[in-house]
């Protein structure tokens, strides 16, 4: 008994002294912040770790995204529509060489360094040379090959032409200041406590659950943002943000909520949104063209007519994950539009069941009953793989296994392990999967990961770029060499029409969905959000863009 | 004769009830005086420790006293029925009048305490008044009392020697000088030269203080000896009772007689030993009339089939008693 | 205190037989972090940084497994765990540091707290037997066979939520920073209230049935016996000879059972997101986070190793006869 | 623990040495069945008894397939459905029965595994003594601190691919540690009774002594320690499953939670979706435990419930039986003197 | 089976014989033993002879931790002997187990002393039995020789009729039905030598004498030789041809059970039959008159010494009312004591040279000087002459 008195008069005590010491408490601010100042940001990352190094993958500053609110690119792509032209930021022009191999870009002269240090075409150079000296920065895999500064300008040199990858070199390196730097002795270790850059915000405050930005005083190269102050929270999980964004306590984030219309814009109808717009990289089933019967292009393409996307887009991604892909062609909408070639213009997806009967007759497969057989009488059967865990794709894979059910093709779905599941895929030792492909500025990462020959590897052999399919289709190599290496508009859409004509013909992947960029917001406090009516950048917080859509919000009501 | 102190009457203790009950001890009449030892002889299951855990109601679950009286007479004051006092009565009762020894020692003392823990909190509890210098200074004495050096008050169960724990137990027992010591079986687990030195210094203290001493053992070799009446059990009843001399001497009941026909003698001539044939008997399923029937060698009609009174024998002799119908007053003559 | 010596030469081989099976664990199936890092940002990291991320982590470094194990344990001794993949490059050590003390308040007051209630209820139990305390036997039975985590989601379900004043997951309010103030602890009290009683339910009919049950057999010791003859109080009786008694196995039970129970716990802390050791390991599991997984791993069965030398420590001063020289 | 014996539990009836020989020696065999008796071991029994009926027959009597999707997406329970659907529109009642054939299993090969393991080194360890002993009980306590489920996990986690058996398999190999200690002590105590002994002097073999004088003994421990582990086994898996780490290709009742949980049935008040699982996992739970408890009042009948505490008496008092406090039934006779408190 | 009822070879013929039998236990290491070069041992059996004979009972008889259960074991060879020689007819033995434990055991065999344990609780009496047959060949060939061989065994430890106990538990039978039971199972092996480590210790009083006589009878009527393990040193009287006293490991005293009794030579025998409870002491006015009279002569508070570091010298000097500076040091051999022939002590008071040299009761500071002078050499005349004798 005395044990339990002794140990509340103990606690007692501890309270108080701990609450008597408050008087310069960081917290003490928490509570009156000004709603019209203060943009609160989340993440379901978990507890961070101090580090705003702002080219590390894993860094809390890349994991949140607030590393593009304090460090800048040279320019900003807008992946909602990546056929616009570049918008110059920290440069105000770039210059790519005929064969896309370098790039000369002009740095802007009035931006500083939240330090005071004016930021000179020095520091861009630097900042790639960084990048070229340590690959473990180099997250975009741009073979670089030298960047030097000459006045404001600075020209930077790649091995390889990077038609493809203008956005990887021009908004995706962050522009760090030389000068503080150089005196980093390893740069891939370093987790940058004091981060100066030349975004509009310094950091305020760091800990495992929250990073608190504040806005510069001045020299900001432009106007500076309304937002004062911003708060990026990482919630615990999926369930904790949702709850947040329910209840308004966080006001943008990007997060999968189940079943979101209810969870989520319900909750405030007026102000809840979700904007999810696509970007050039797709999901869906990847098909083996090397296991009998699926090495049949037209077993393929009957299979693509019968999968609802629809029921996909609506039960598995919950409506709103994977934005819908609608055109034959594999390209989402709006960011492919601009791509698709003539002869697919306005050629939907449709749910076709009569259609892919018959041409699965035509083709020589006999549907017996509820089973399809092939030409040599075989019940054609599918396994169809995903991580076990990964429960929207499972979720869609058992949308296909009904959708398949119909043209009288059995389905089992394996949920693999992890682990299994990538090296099986990458290897080829697979029936069919879901899997995403990359995203790009332009679809030539879509065909690339699907299609590309010359990634084409022995089954067994790891091929972790693409093709897991082992697609071998000589035009379609051609194609995408063709693309990436043009050196005129004419060549490179003569390539992209033919890549989609292999594709559809084809089909080695059904896509289903398009990777997005969105993001779940709240019109309450702050307005200005990109939408579909002004679809100026990506929504997702940790993107580039994110400082581009802070940089337009404006306080409601004003 | 002297005065009695504590009076069983008609105690019956069951294991269980209704109609699982087992009767343990059936109708128990017994008279201890006040300084005598008595010595109360049995076999397992006789019912001997029953009793003596009955009468102090330190019975555990399932067992229950379902009848009688116990009677104790304090030195001053009107006589108390222990059966009807309450539990704070009780617990005032225990130890300050009626003292206990068990068998095991070891199981006895608290193996997590010091015995000067075990020995003042006694004290403290029947004397809450008393200081603890003086509780301190009792507690030596009574070490000294059993001849155990006073430095032992700091040691813990473990570290003494079965004999040492069972004099520490004594001395325990007599450390409010209570009117009645219940001894169960105090020196069983003791070698023969031990048992016979504690037995020795019990006697003397006996002499000093002048408390009653209930003692029960399956010896009856060692009762004889050491004890001024005896009463033997058996099948949960007692069957003789009379003083140590004259039941050696002269047993009356047959179950007594092939007792002391059961142990061989030290000294003297080599005896006949006869032994009893058989078991004891089933305290779930009991013989009718005399439980020792089964196995009496002179049993005869009615010892099957009606129970016989414990009484004074047919020689009338006012001490004894004994409940046989061989020697009932009022029995049929053996055929 | 040779019983003490010995529990602690038993206790160091015990740590070295965890930290060498900790070594041995991930290098037997070497797992990819970085897919794990990638398929966890499905899409968002292109596979272009794969190359990058291999270099970041060091995975290349080609060593025999002997000279591993030599360079682990000195890297060990420095108290350097290594570095995280998941919040590379913080050190494990950071990371472990930043959930340990969640855990430690949470897990490790709860499980005190749950021992010593769940203790003094069995006394209860065990001493009065047919008393109220007896006749929620079944009921704690059944709490106790319902696993953690679920009791944690029906306790979310049931008390949580927006709105409610138990907040459904975290350790404190987001935005608030870790400070002994009057915004912080309130804050931290509130997250922790939820989980903890979870854990109290679940794991204190445990201690209520060894405790009842040792009570019950303790209760029929002679000794025991000799008390109540002795005609002590009801109160000193049952807790200065029977419950001190019966004590003892359950003291020793405690820290046998700590391993199971940390375990169990832990899942609370992933039910509950609380941002604490066992919601780390899951992130870790998940991660293919090894450095993170061992450290934490190593963390826990040290913390166990301790507390059951405690709990050595405590019997050695509540049984007299361990003493002994 | 040894429980020293009491001089009280040699007067108390029934204890044999009374005992007359039996005339009709079937009663003496009824004797080792004699638990199922116990309340608490009956109804654990009959429970457990109904969930490897549902193990056995689940599948076939399920009335959906598990997997099968339906237009009744998220559906509360109704007659079409018993406890609602999925977000898929699966079946969770058909996943609960099909999910009953996964943990069962699971529960039984790790039971044995662990029981196996846990007899061969325990029992080794108890009866050889010496240096294997030393070793075969520093092994086992080895096993006893490391934190078991983290174990389970980051082993669980690191193997790919991790199926029913699999999980079985790494729970069983990390879970004999407590039975072995416990087998361990009993044997160390087995060894030393003399009808052991009795046996090595008559000229037993070793094995057979091991085999068939000290092994059957051990018996109820053996039950108990095999019961402890499943219930053991049942969690964890459940657990790995919970949280995603083992195989999910197999239905179990972890896998529906784990799906629960990751779409967020909670936030979507979908409690049919949890419940009926969770709730399945606690009756099985109890069921084991109060099989175990059947044991233990079995091995130790000390610890029974106390059955009737409170004993009405003829003249209508309410006596309660109470260690230290006999109490006494009937009324006594008019005592010949006040009651009053006793002056020391 | 063969159970013989009569015997080939000639009646006391001896069959077994322990030759300077010595056990020490290991003690369990301590950590500050790893430093002393001599290890800690229990000195359970030191130096014990003695020879059982065909169709004769020995008694060993000795206070708790006198090793004589010990040297049951020695004996039966379930621990291994320090030291000393066992001779099966002459023959010197050591089997370790497998077949030459077995057929060891066929002629040695050893009876525990606690029935309730010797049992196996799960087997039926049944199982026991057929057990030690099978073991030792004695089942025959077909199940009726069996039957046989078990009704035989039953009857012959008056458990009749057969049928009623061979499939009971040895819960459902008595204290002595399962002695007797444990004593059949010992038969079955058809052995030479019983060793009975206090056969009815642990049974009631009225049951024992018929126990310790179904011994006897064996004794006679199977010609079997029995070493009588006991701490009641009247039934050794009462049962055994001859006793053997043993102290803290080692023999005090040998000789005819009834002159070992009666005319005690050793201090500590004295001891012990003064303790031993004895009706015939009573005066019949009131209890314990006599009861301390023996009591007062032990100064040790009727402690044995500690085994592990026994006294030098004679091991009962620290508790010897008659101790001598001799027996602080050496060690007492075998003495004759002379009044019977066969009767021998360990003690020096029985060495004319050492008691004309030290006065006896002069290693005894502490006794008290009210107590009589050694009786061995003033109070019985049956040992007054024993100087002379020698």
């Amino acid at each position: 008994m005395r044990t339990r008195q002794l140990l509340a008069v103990a606690l007692a005590g501890a309270m108080a002294t701990a609450l008597a010491a408050c008087g310069d408490s960081p917290n003490a601010n928490k509570k009156n912040g000004q709603a019209a100042t203060v943009l609160n940001v989340g993440m379901p990352n978990g507890p961070q770790a101090e580090n705003n190094n702002p080219f590390l993958t894993t860094s809390a500053a890349a994991s949140l995204g607030y590393r593009w609110q304090i460090f800048e690119p040279l320019m900003m792509w807008n992946p909602v529509k990546p056929a616009d032209p570049f918008k110059p930021w920290l440069a105000t022009k770039a210059e790519w060489s005929a064969d896309y191999t370098s790039v000369k870009v002009t740095i802007r002269d009035n931006a500083t360094w939240s330090d005071g240090q004016k930021l000179t075409a020095e520091d861009v150079a630097f900042t790639y040379n960084l990048v070229k000296k340590y690959p473990a920065l180099n997250d975009q895999g741009v073979p670089y090959t030298d960047a030097t500064a000459s006045g404001n300008e600075v020209t930077i040199k790649m091995a390889s032409p990077q038609f493809v990858n203008q956005q990887k070199v021009l908004w995706r390196v962050p522009i760090v200041p030389k000068h503080l730097w150089e005196k980093i002795s390893d740069p891939t270790t370093d987790a940058v406590k004091q981060p100066v850059g030349s975004g509009p915000y310094t950091l305020k405050s760091f800990t495992p659950a929250s990073t608190t930005l504040t806005v510069r005083d001045g020299g900001y190269w432009q106007d500076l943002p309304k937002v004062k102050e911003l708060r990026f929270t990482s919630y615990t999980d999926n369930s904790a943000q949702t709850t947040a964004l329910a209840n308004g306590e966080s006001e943008w984030s990007f997060v999968f909520i189940p079943n979101y219309q209810t969870v989520f814009v319900a909750k405030d109808q007026e102000h809840h949104k979700v904007w999810a717009p696509a970007i050039l990289g797709i999901h869906g089933l990847y098909l083996n063209t090397t296991k009998k019967p699926f090495d049949d292009p037209a077993l393929r393409r009957a299979m693509n007519m019968v999968i609802d996307r629809e029921d996909i887009f609506t039960t598995a991604e919950a409506g709103y994950f994977h934005p819908l892909v609608k055109s034959v062609t594999g390209l989402p909408s709006p960011a492919g539009d601009s791509f698709i070639a003539p002869e697919f213009k306005g050629q939907d997806h449709k749910v076709d069941l009569e259609g892919a009967k018959a041409l699965l007759t035509g083709a020589g497969y006999k549907l017996d009953g509820n089973t399809l057989k092939d030409k040599t009488g075989k019940a054609v059967t599918i396994k169809l793989t995903d991580p076990a865990g990964w429960s929207d794709y499972q979720t869609s894979l058992e949308i296909v296994k009904d959708n398949l059910s119909k043209i009288g093709i059995a389905a089992t779905i394996d949920k693999a392990n992890q682990d299994a599941w990538f090296r099986n895929v990458e290897q080829g030792n697979f029936e069919a999967t879901f899997r995403w492909t990359e995203g790009g500025a332009t679809p030539y990462d879509i065909y690339r990961t699907i299609m590309d020959g010359r990634q084409l590897k022995p089954i067994g052999t790891a091929s972790p770029a693409g093709n897991f399919g082992r697609l071998n289709n000589q035009q379609a190599t051609e194609a995408l060499t063709a693309y990436a290496n043009a050196t005129d508009e004419a060549a490179r859409t003569a390539a992209m029409n033919t890549l989609q004509k292999v594709f559809v013909d084809q089909m080695p992947m059904i896509p289903v969905g398009a990777d997005n960029i969105g993001g779940a917001y709240s019109t309450k406090n702050w307005t200005g959000w990109p939408d579909d009516s002004n679809p100026y950048g990506a929504m997702q917080p940790t993107q580039p863009n994110a400082l581009d859509v802070v940089l337009h919000l404006k306080p409601a009501g004003s | 004769m002297r005065d009695p102190v504590l009076e069983i009457r008609g105690l019956r203790v069951d294991y269980g009830l209704g109609d699982a009950a087992v009767h343990a001890v059936r109708d128990v009449d017994l008279t201890l005086h006040r300084g005598e030892v008595l010595g109360l002889a049995g076999e397992s299951g006789s019912g001997k420790s029953t009793l003596a855990y009955g009468l102090t109601r330190l019975l555990p679950p399932p067992g229950v006293v379902s009848g009688g009286e116990v009677i104790y007479h304090p030195v001053d004051g009107p006589p108390v029925d222990v059966l009807s006092l309450s539990p704070a009565q009780l617990r005032a009762f225990r130890w300050a009048e009626a003292s206990i020894v068990f068998q095991g020692a070891m199981n006895s003392l608290n193996p997590v305490h010091k015995v000067s823990t075990q020995l003042l909190d006694v004290i403290r509890a029947h004397e809450p008044r008393s200081t603890a210098a003086g509780r301190l200074a009792r507690a030596r004495e009574l070490l000294k009392l059993v001849g155990i050096s006073a430095d032992r008050l700091h040691s813990y169960p473990h570290q003494l020697s079965g004999g040492m724990r069972q004099r520490v137990m004594i001395a325990m027992a007599l450390a409010l000088e209570p009117q009645v010591v219940i001894m169960d079986e105090p020196t069983t687990a003791l070698d023969v030269v031990m048992q016979r030195q504690i037995l020795g210094q019990l006697a003397e203290l006996r002499e000093r203080l002048g408390f009653a001493v209930l003692f029960i053992t399956h010896d009856l070799s060692l009762l004889v000896e050491f004890s001024d009446r005896i009463a033997i059990m058996y099948g949960g009843r007692i069957v003789e009772e009379a003083p140590a001399a004259e039941l050696y001497r002269r047993a009356l009941h047959p179950y007594t007689d092939g007792l002391l026909h059961s142990f061989p003698a030290l000294r003297g001539p080599r005896r006949e030993l006869t032994g009893i044939p058989g078991s004891p008997p089933d305290l779930r399923a009991m013989p009718t009339g005399c439980a020792f029937h089964p196995r009496c060698p002179r049993a005869f009609t009615p010892c099957d089939a009606e129970l016989p009174p414990l009484g004074p024998p047919g020689d009338d002799d006012p001490r004894r008693a004994v409940a046989c119908w061989l020697h009932s007053a009022t029995a049929p003559a053996p055929r | 205190m040779r019983f003490l010596l010995q529990r602690v030469a038993f206790y160091l081989f015990t740590a070295w037989a965890a930290i060498t099976l900790n070594f041995f664990i991930p290098r037997l199936v070497p797992g990819d972090p970085v897919q794990s890092l990638i398929s966890r940002n499905q899409g968002r990291i292109s596979a272009d940084a794969i190359e990058s991320l291999r270099v970041l982590f060091g995975l290349d470094e080609n060593e025999n497994v002997w000279e591993q194990y030599l360079d682990y344990w000195r890297q060990l001794i420095h108290g350097d765990l290594g570095l995280s993949f998941t919040f590379f490059p913080a050190p494990v050590s950071t990371v472990i540091g930043d959930s340990l003390p969640w855990t430690v308040g949470l897990v490790g007051i709860t499980t005190i707290i749950s021992f010593l209630l769940g203790t003094a209820l069995g006394v209860g139990a065990g001493w009065r037997r047919g008393s109220w305390v007896d006749g929620l036997l079944p009921a704690t039975t059944f709490l106790s066979s319902i696993p953690y985590f679920w009791l944690g989601l029906v306790a979310i379900a049931l008390f949580a939520g927006p709105g409610s004043f138990f907040p459904s997951s975290g350790g404190y309010e987001p935005g608030l920073v870790p400070a002994f103030d009057q915004y912080f602890i309130p804050s931290a009290i509130q997250h922790s209230i939820l989980p903890a009683a979870t854990i109290l339910v679940s794991s204190m009919s445990g201690w209520i049935l060894s405790m009842r049950n040792m009570m019950v057999t303790v209760s029929s010791e002679d000794y025991i016996t000799v008390a109540h003859a002795k005609g002590l109080s009801e109160r000193r009786v049952a807790l200065s000879y029977a419950a001190r008694n019966a004590l003892l196995p359950n003291v020793s039970g405690f820290a046998l059972s700590l391993g199971f129970i940390v375990g169990g716990t832990l899942l609370v802390e992933i039910v509950f997101s609380y941002p604490g050791l066992g919601y780390q390991l899951f992130q870790a599991v998940g991660a293919k986070d090894y450095p993170l997984m061992q450290g934490i791993f190593l963390i826990i069965t040290i913390s166990v190793l301790v507390a059951n030398l405690l709990a050595d420590v405590a019997y050695l001063l509540l049984d007299p006869r361990t003493r002994k020289s | 623990m040894t429980i020293s014996p009491s001089s009280i539990e040699q007067v108390i009836p029934g204890q044999g040495a009374m005992a007359q020989p039996s005339a009709a020696p079937g009663r003496a065999k009824r004797r080792r069945f004699r638990f199922i008796a116990n309340a608490k071991a009956a109804t654990g029994l009959v429970i457990l008894g109904v969930y490897c009926l549902f193990a056995v027959i689940g599948p076939w009597v399920a009335p959906h397939n598990p997997d099968a999707r339906s237009g009744d997406v998220l559906q509360p329970p109704s007659t079409a459905h018993w406890f609602g659907t999925t977000h898929l529109g699966q079946d969770i009642f058909s996943q609960i029965l099909v999910g009953a054939r996964s943990v069962m299993v699971v529960g039984l090969i790790a039971g044995v595994l662990a029981t196996i393991l846990s007899i061969l080194i325990g029992v080794t360890a108890g009866y050889l003594g010496g240096a294997a002993d030393e070793g075969l009980s520093a092994m086992s306590n080895v096993f006893l601190v490391i934190p078991a489920l983290p174990l389970i996990i980051i082993v669980t986690s690191i193997v790919e691919q991790a199926s029913d058996t699999l999980v079985a398999l790494i729970i069983g190999c990390t879970s004999w540690a407590w039975g072995a200690r416990v087998l361990r002590a009993q044997t160390l105590s087995l060894r030393r009774r003399d009808y052991v002994e009795a046996a090595r002097a008559t000229g037993e073999r070793t094995w057979r002594i091991i085999l068939f004088e000290i092994l059957p003994n051990l018996t109820a421990i053996i039950a108990s320690g095999f019961v402890g582990t499943v219930i053991f086994a049942v969690m964890s898996e459940i657990t790995l499953a919970f949280i995603g780490i083992s195989s999910v290709s197999s239905w179990n009742w972890g896998t529906i939670l784990f799906w629960a949980q990751g779409q967020q049935a909670l936030a979507q008040g979908a409690w049919w979706w949890f419940v009926p699982a969770g709730l399945a996992i606690a009756l099985l739970g109890t069921a084991l435990a109060l099989i175990n408890f059947g044991i233990d009042e079995f091995v130790s009948p000390r610890l029974r419930s106390a059955g009737k505490t409170r004993i009405r008496t003829a003249d209508g008092r309410t006596v309660r039986m109470r260690v230290g406090f006999t109490p006494v039934l009937a009324p006594s006779r008019p005592v010949p003197a006040p009651r009053e408190e006793v002056a020391p | 089976m063969t159970l013989s009822e009569s015997a080939a070879a000639p009646v006391d013929e001896v069959v077994l014989e322990a030759v300077g039998l010595t056990k020490h236990f290991p003690v369990r290491k301590r950590l500050r033993d790893l430093f002393s070069r001599t290890p800690a041992v229990v000195h359970a059996v030191d130096d014990v002879s003695f020879a059982l004979h065909r169709g004769r009972v020995t008694a060993l008889v000795g206070e708790s931790g006198s090793g004589k259960s010990t040297v049951a074991r020695l004996l039966a060879q379930i621990y291994p002997r320090t030291a000393g020689d066992l001779r099966l007819h002459g023959t010197s033995t050591r089997v370790r187990g497998g077949r030459p434990f077995r057929s060891y055991v066929r002629r040695v065999q050893l009876i525990l002393q606690d029935p309730f344990a010797s049992l196996n609780p799960v087997h039926t009496v049944r199982y026991h039995l057929t057990r030690s047959l099978r073991i030792h060949g004695n089942a025959g060939r077909s199940a009726e020789d069996l039957e046989q061989a078990l009704a035989k065994l039953l009857t012959r430890v008056s458990l009749t009729p057969p049928e009623r106990y061979l499939d009971a538990f040895p819960h459902e039978l008595s204290g002595g039905q399962r002695q007797r039971v444990a004593i059949a199972r010992a038969l079955g092996a058809d052995p030479e030598v019983l060793l009975a480590d206090e056969p009815v210790s642990m049974l009631d009083v009225s049951i024992r004498l018929g126990v310790l006589n179904l011994l006897q009878d064996l004794k006679e009527r199977l010609n079997i030789a029995i070493l009588y393990i006991t701490h009641d040193i009247a039934s050794a009287r009462y049962f055994a041809d001859e006793t053997i006293v043993m102290y803290a490991g080692r023999m005090v005293e040998g000789g005819d059970s009834e002159i070992v009794t009666q005319n005690s030579a050793h201090p500590y025998t004295r001891l012990l039959t003064a303790s031993a409870p004895d009706p015939e002491r009573i005066t019949g006015d009131g209890a314990g008159a006599g009861i301390d009279e023996a009591a007062g002569k032990d100064r040790g508070q009727g402690e044995p010494p500690s085994l592990i570091s026994p006294p030098a010298g004679c091991r009962f000097h620290p508790r010897c009312p008659h101790a001598m500076r001799r027996c602080t040091a050496d060690l007492p051999p075998r003495l004759t004591v002379g009044d019977r022939p066969g009767h021998w002590t360990a003690c020096w008071l029985y060495d004319p040279a050492t008691v004309a040299a030290d006065a006896p009761g002069s290693a005894a500071p502490d006794a008290d000087p009210a107590v009589p002078p050694p009786p061995a050499l003033v109070k019985r005349e049956d040992t007054a002459t024993l100087g002379e004798a020698r």
